[in-house]
């Protein structure tokens, strides 16, 4: 393991103006389940780790119904996923941050981190996509909120400024009609990296039982978790028939840019990407209605 | 007499013969025997006086330890195969 | 070199002070510096389960903590899951069912499966599975595994030939 | 089927090594600690095939903590010969240049430094400040390429041997082997069915949990003193003995608990290493334990191969001949699983016209190593499947077929010897007759598959003493280290033969100098050969408690009688217990030692039936149900029985659905963690139901058959075969991944 120095960030002040200074060389440690595996195999520098998980901002984690979710960065899986009003109110939610690894990786791993690692295929990010997530960030210059699907801009890249951090999420009350549904592909059932996932939401006119709107999110089959609006716009004012969801499954699957490695091939993550979206507006129709 | 198979690698030797019996309390016993028949037959399935490493004996359906210095039954049947490891 | 640094903490209900450098995993330290070699390790990358320890009430890997991180931290790891009295139910049901082979993953698996029934003492098969799928094990082919944890959840041993279909991953296309 | 009445044999025991085991305390290879050890890391190979131009070691030895660097150039030279291992023989100098490269790095991960240090990060700091220049070669990854006479050549030193006679150029294949017999252009006139496939499959690895470790201490008076986690002791020894050439006499090997080997810790790779690093750092004790990293990269995969197989039968379903041609991956250096892959392969089936080719091929991948019936899994996942579409095309029950086929004793094996008696159409039956093979499947989606199993099994050389211990209790020192709960199924051969209570015999798996020359725990050998060892101790402790009653009772030894653990003459008798506690009245101590080369092992079959669910829509397979039914001799300890049974199917199924390896073009290996070389987890399986059948070995004292390698031959095979009655697809390509059967769906049918 390469040498650094630790320290343990007691304030988000404290933070800023640390990162401030000399941002080069400095690695945030939250749950760690990225950082230290990447920096066990060089595949990230850091001469300075500094633990934010103690900084009460980034441990944030309240819900209710009118201002919906706040979500420190900092808060792990597990906690979220035990949270009885946020799993009932954001089953679509919980659906992916349950999947953010095996039972030891959802104590330490998460949600902030799982975006801020900003892999293709994070199981969390086509979730919050679709959940009209924002992202809380801070730097000296102060605050700024960024809609999460602009927030990775490239293969392990954010669109944080030098010197920034992710603070929290903040995630909109879902509302009556409302319903949500992540899901991935693996070829086992645990320990893998989703070679394709898909998230969608509906929401559904509570009268007739028509989509409002909708939204639809990829992963691992772009450079990016994909926001495919053209897929949720093609659902607005119409009827939830199975045509009208396989259609808008055909625009998702033609919306991505898979390409093939270890995990999976581009042809595999292409046809996925319209099954899987298929099934993830199935499920959220079904749990709009109810 | 005991009853040896020729290894299918070796029947260019035999002209294709697949078995052959012939005199021979031990297996360096029949293979100079068979040498005799077949000349060329002994380098091939030694190295020096030894079996090659690469090459066991069967005789009887097991696996010979003694290699050269198995003794054989009148009703023995010697078969020469391809050395084989287990997990 | 960085500096080491002076760490405090409760392992196994008793307070420990240990030096190490800020790079040093948790799992090395126990390992290597306390002599706590029950832990084990089979990656080093949180793919397999064999080092893990509970961390404050938690269930982790310990190869992707780093030591310093445990200042004022409780860790149990495998040596002290049984009590003065004896062995844990977790231990004998291992025994009883023979859920161990080689015994290089056990550690990892008995740990893992305290923590589950600590949080929920009566476990279906699905649940079991669900929870143990971050330990991996080459030997046994889960199943005596399985059997033992349910054993101690209380749950009879399920009749193989009515216990074909395994947990699904609820997430899994 | 098991005739005689045991008091011990077929109970099940705790085993003696759980509680360590259960509570952490059992000390595994890793968890040794010397004063004033240093920790070893090896530099390995970035390419897959170059030359090594030059290696400057300079700037790791001047690093702080740093304090032995090591190269070829610390090897003796000059070695040769061959030593044995469980993989048949080890050829000494191609062993030597995979420990380190010489002048060619033969595949990405090949060892060409090692370095000592007072922690491992200096150690791999130190790596990272070794400069290596390299000529990068074209690398060779598929065996058939590497066949073709314009192939990028690995070895130049290198002929095909043909038994005993060279080929007169280089080339990639070692050796070819063939077994044929009757006349197949014959046999394939009389078939009315004929199938002819293609098979390739990946390679893959042992997965053992713990990372290959070794620690070795080289003392001033030039004795050396390794700490290993081995399956073999007496191996290691013989292999540092001849890669150092170092006299066995100053090597002492001690084994410490080993977690998983699978045929894959037979080899050496870090205890030489571990040794040369321990003289040059001035007598200190190194431990060396490879990252995941390293142990996917460079310690023995099983081969990948290509199969081609081609088998007629006539309408009633006899089989009228076959031909089949295997080509398997050696890896770097020759030695493939191709031997036993060919001699398996068709071995269940009574076959009059065969021919049967055999290729060992050098590729630029690490060396392979034997994994759990070597090369059998590759081959039945061939002849198993193209069975399968005989019995389709012929509209015959696959297990009718195997019936009408199947071999039992007196029937000969495709590679010419005899069987005894063995137990293959009992299984077969057992199979048909099993409640899974006729259960109703639910869905469309759902299919059921079955195949067969065939392996040797083996004896081989095993020692082991006892001594009696005044209360009555044997103390049982073996040599065969314990990788699945041995040292419980050999006490309790000693127990019956003694008529005493296992609880009373406690084993020890004693160092290299502390017992008689024993092979490894391999070959589905230890509790057939070392328990055969036990028996022989009983065997001879009886006799000496026989003469020390007499002498009690002033009778002649032939007036005492001995059963059910009492000692008894004329209106006398002593348990054995009693009689121990009077040992020094008697002569003293009672030691007996006993060493057996053990023949007479029979061959164990099984029939595996399995369900699946695929989703055609995702082509992702998941077992719903399995069972595997399997001639396992005599179930010295069922529970262990069944746990081989089930661990084996448990890897069976992991190389019919998600294990291995992937390279790129230029030969780098791209999987090398356990997130990306999938082993099945919890997740991926159901409980494995087991059905012992006991047809005892008639030549072992108690019917003792192997049973530890033939449960992971047949999944592939079922599973594929499942498969198809599922979606309609046959697959011929290892792993049966998601995207091969998407694929092989699409093709089937376009749109």
């Amino acid at each position: 393991m390469q040498d650094f120095e630790y320290m343990m960030a007691r304030s988000l002040d404290e933070t800023v103006s640390l990162l401030a200074q000399e941002p080069d060389g400095v690695q945030l440690l939250s749950g760690g389940t990225d950082l230290l595996v990447q920096l066990r195999e060089g595949r990230r520098i850091a001469r300075l780790v500094v633990d934010i998980k103690s900084i009460p901002e980034l441990n944030e984690l309240t819900c209710d119904p009118v201002a919906g979710l706040r979500l420190g960065a900092a808060v792990p899986c597990r906690r979220i996923c035990q949270h009885p009003v946020v799993t009932a109110m954001y089953p679509g939610l919980i659906d992916a941050f349950a999947l953010i690894g095996g039972v030891q990786i959802q104590g330490r791993a998460s949600v902030g981190g799982n975006l801020c690692n900003a892999s293709p295929a994070a199981d969390a990010i086509p979730a919050l996509i679709v959940h009209h997530a924002t992202c809380c960030v801070l730097g000296v210059a102060g605050q700024r909120e960024i809609p999460v699907e602009q927030f990775c801009v490239a293969p392990g890249q954010t669109a944080l400024r030098r010197g920034e951090l992710l603070v929290s999420l903040h995630i909109p009350p879902p509302g009556s009609g409302f319903g949500a549904h992540y899901l991935r592909f693996i070829p086992r059932n645990e320990m893998d990296i989703a070679v394709t996932g898909a998230a969608a939401s509906v929401m559904l006119d509570p009268a007739g039982g028509a989509i409002l709107s909708a939204r639809v999110a990829l992963g691992a089959v772009a450079p990016t978790p994909l926001f495919v609006a053209k897929a949720g716009d093609y659902l607005k004012d119409k009827a939830a028939t199975k045509e009208a969801i396989a259609e808008s499954a055909r625009i998702a699957r033609a919306a991505a840019r898979p390409i093939t490695d270890m995990r999976g091939t581009a042809a595999q993550r292409r046809h996925l990407a319209g099954v899987l979206t298929r099934r993830a507006l199935e499920k959220a129709i079904e749990r709009a209605r109810v | 007499m005991p009853v040896v198979w020729i290894p299918a690698l070796l029947r260019d030797l035999t002209g294709g013969t697949d078995q052959v019996t012939v005199p021979g309390a031990t297996v360096r016993q029949v293979i100079e025997q068979i040498e005799k028949r077949f000349p060329g037959m002994q380098e091939r399935l030694c190295d020096g006086d030894r079996l090659r490493p690469s090459i066991v004996v069967v005789v009887d359906g097991a696996v010979s330890r003694q290699r050269m210095r198995q003794v054989l039954a009148d009703t023995s049947e010697v078969h020469f195969l391809p050395t084989i490891g287990g997990g | 070199m960085s500096r080491r640094v002076l760490i405090h903490a409760r392992i196994n209900e008793e307070d420990v002070e240990f030096l190490c450098e800020p790079r040093q995993s948790l799992l090395e330290v126990l390992r290597e510096t306390l002599g706590l070699t029950g832990t084990k390790e089979g990656c080093s990358n949180g793919n397999c389960g064999a080092c893990n320890v509970i961390l404050d009430g938690v269930l982790v890997n310990s190869c992707l903590v780093l030591a310093v991180e445990i200042e004022n931290k409780s860790v149990t790891t495998i040596e002290g899951i049984a009590s003065p009295a004896g062995l844990h139910p977790l231990q004998q049901a291992f025994l009883a069912h023979t859920a161990l082979q080689c015994g290089v993953c056990t550690p990892g698996f008995i740990v893992a499966a305290k923590a589950l029934l600590d949080h929920n003492p009566h476990p279906t098969e699905p649940e079991v599975r669900r929870w143990l799928s971050g330990n991996l094990c080459r030997c046994t082919g889960y199943d005596k595994i399985v059997r033992a944890v349910l054993a101690v959840a209380g749950v009879p041993r399920p009749d193989i030939s009515e216990s074909h279909a395994p947990a699904r991953d609820q997430g899994a296309a | 089927m098991s005739d005689k009445e045991y008091k011990v044999i077929g109970t099940r025991p705790l085993r003696q090594d759980g509680t360590d085991k259960v509570t952490g305390r059992a000390l595994f290879g890793a968890d040794i600690h010397l004063t004033g050890m240093l920790y070893g890391a090896v530099l390995r190979s970035p390419h897959a095939h170059a030359r090594v131009l030059a290696v400057d070691t300079s700037a790791a030895e001047a690093l702080p903590g740093v304090k032995a660097v090591v190269t070829a150039a610390d090897l003796p030279t000059g070695v040769g010969g061959f030593t044995g291992t469980g993989e048949g023989l080890v050829n000494v100098r191609y062993e030597a240049e995979n420990i380190l490269a010489h002048t060619r790095v033969l595949y990405h991960g090949h060892a060409v430094a090692a370095v000592a240090a007072t922690s491992p990060h200096i150690a791999e700091e130190a790596l990272r400040s070794i400069r290596v220049s390299y000529e990068v070669l074209p690398p060779v990854l598929d065996v058939r390429r590497a066949m073709e006479p314009d192939a990028p050549v690995l070895l130049d030193e290198l002929r095909t041997d043909e038994m005993g006679r060279q080929g007169d150029r280089p080339s990639n294949i070692a050796s070819h082997i063939q077994h044929s017999r009757g006349d197949i252009e014959q046999g394939f006139k009389e078939a009315t069915v004929i199938v002819e496939q293609e098979f390739t499959t990946a390679t893959v690895h042992q997965g053992y949990i713990e990372p290959q470790t070794a620690t070795a201490l080289y003392s001033a008076n030039n004795q050396v003193t390794m700490w290993c986690s081995t399956q073999g002791t007496f191996g290691v020894r013989d292999q540092v003995s001849e890669v150092l050439q170092i006299p066995v006499s100053r090597i002492r090997v001690i084994p410490m608990e080993i977690g998983g080997g699978f045929g894959g810790k037979n080899r050496v790779y870090l205890e030489p290493l571990a040794v040369l690093l321990s003289r040059k750092s001035g007598y200190r004790p190194v431990k060396m334990t490879m990252r995941r990293t390293e142990v996917l990269a460079a310690t023995g995969p099983a081969s990948g191969s290509y199969i081609r197989v081609k088998m007629g039968a006539d309408r009633d379903g006899r089989i009228t001949a076959v031909q089949a041609l295997l080509a398997y991956e050696a890896g770097a250096f020759p030695g493939s699983s191709v031997g036993s892959g060919a001699g398996a392969m068709f071995a269940p089936y009574r076959i009059g016209n065969l021919l049967i080719d055999g290729y060992d091929v050098v590729v630029n991948k690490p060396q392979a190593a034997a994994y759990r019936a070597p090369g059998g899994t590759n081959a039945a996942f061939a002849s198993e499947t193209v069975i399968d579409e005989l019995c389709e095309k012929l509209g015959m029950d696959p297990l009718a077929f195997r019936q009408l086929n199947g071999v039992q004793e007196g029937d000969r094996r495709p590679d010419g010897p005899v069987y005894g008696r063995i137990g293959y159409l009992e299984t077969v039956a057992a199979a048909r007759a099993h409640p899974h093979y006729s259960a109703p499947l639910p869905s469309p989606n759902h299919g059921r598959g079955v195949a067969s199993s065939f392996w040797y099994n083996y004896g081989g050389k095993s020692s082991a003493s006892a001594s009696v211990n005044s209360d009555g209790t044997i103390s049982l020192v073996i040599g065969s280290v314990d990788l699945s709960g041995t040292r419980t199924t050999i006490a309790m051969q000693l127990a019956e033969t003694l008529g005493i209570s296992v609880a009373d015999v406690r084993s020890l798996v004693a160092d290299t100098d502390s017992v008689g020359w024993t092979e490894g725990t391999y070959g589905s050998r230890t509790t057939f050969a070392t328990g055969w060892a036990a028996y022989k101790l009983g065997e001879s402790l009886k006799r000496e408690f026989t003469q020390r009653a007499a002498q009690l009772w002033e009778v002649e030894p032939e007036k005492v009688r001995f059963a059910d653990g009492v000692f008894s003459t004329d209106g006398e008798h002593l348990t054995l217990k009693e009689l121990a506690a009077r040992l020094d009245e008697t002569g003293g101590a009672i030691m007996a030692t006993a060493t057996v080369e053990a023949e007479g092992y029979g061959p164990g079959f099984a029939v595996h039936i399995v369900d699946v669910e695929v989703d055609p829509e995702t082509g992702k397979v998941q077992i719903l149900r399995y069972t595997a039914l399997q001639d396992v001799g005599r179930a010295v300890h069922p529970d262990y029985v069944e746990g081989q049974i089930q661990g084996g199917v448990a890897q069976g199924v992991g190389w019919a659905l998600s294990e291995g390896y992937v390279y790129d073009e230029a030969g780098h290996l791209l999987n090398t963690t356990f997130l990306d070389y999938r082993i099945p987890t919890c997740l991926d399986l159901p409980m494995i139901e087991t059905v012992l059948l006991e047809v005892p070995d008639p030549a072992h004292p108690y019917g003792v058959r192997g049973v530890g390698e033939a449960p992971i031959i047949a999944p592939p095979a079922a599973i594929a075969n499942a498969i198809y009655r599922s979606v309609g697809v046959r697959m011929t390509t290892l792993p049966m991944s998601p995207p091969r059967i998407l694929e092989a769906i699409w093709a089937q049918k376009p749109g």
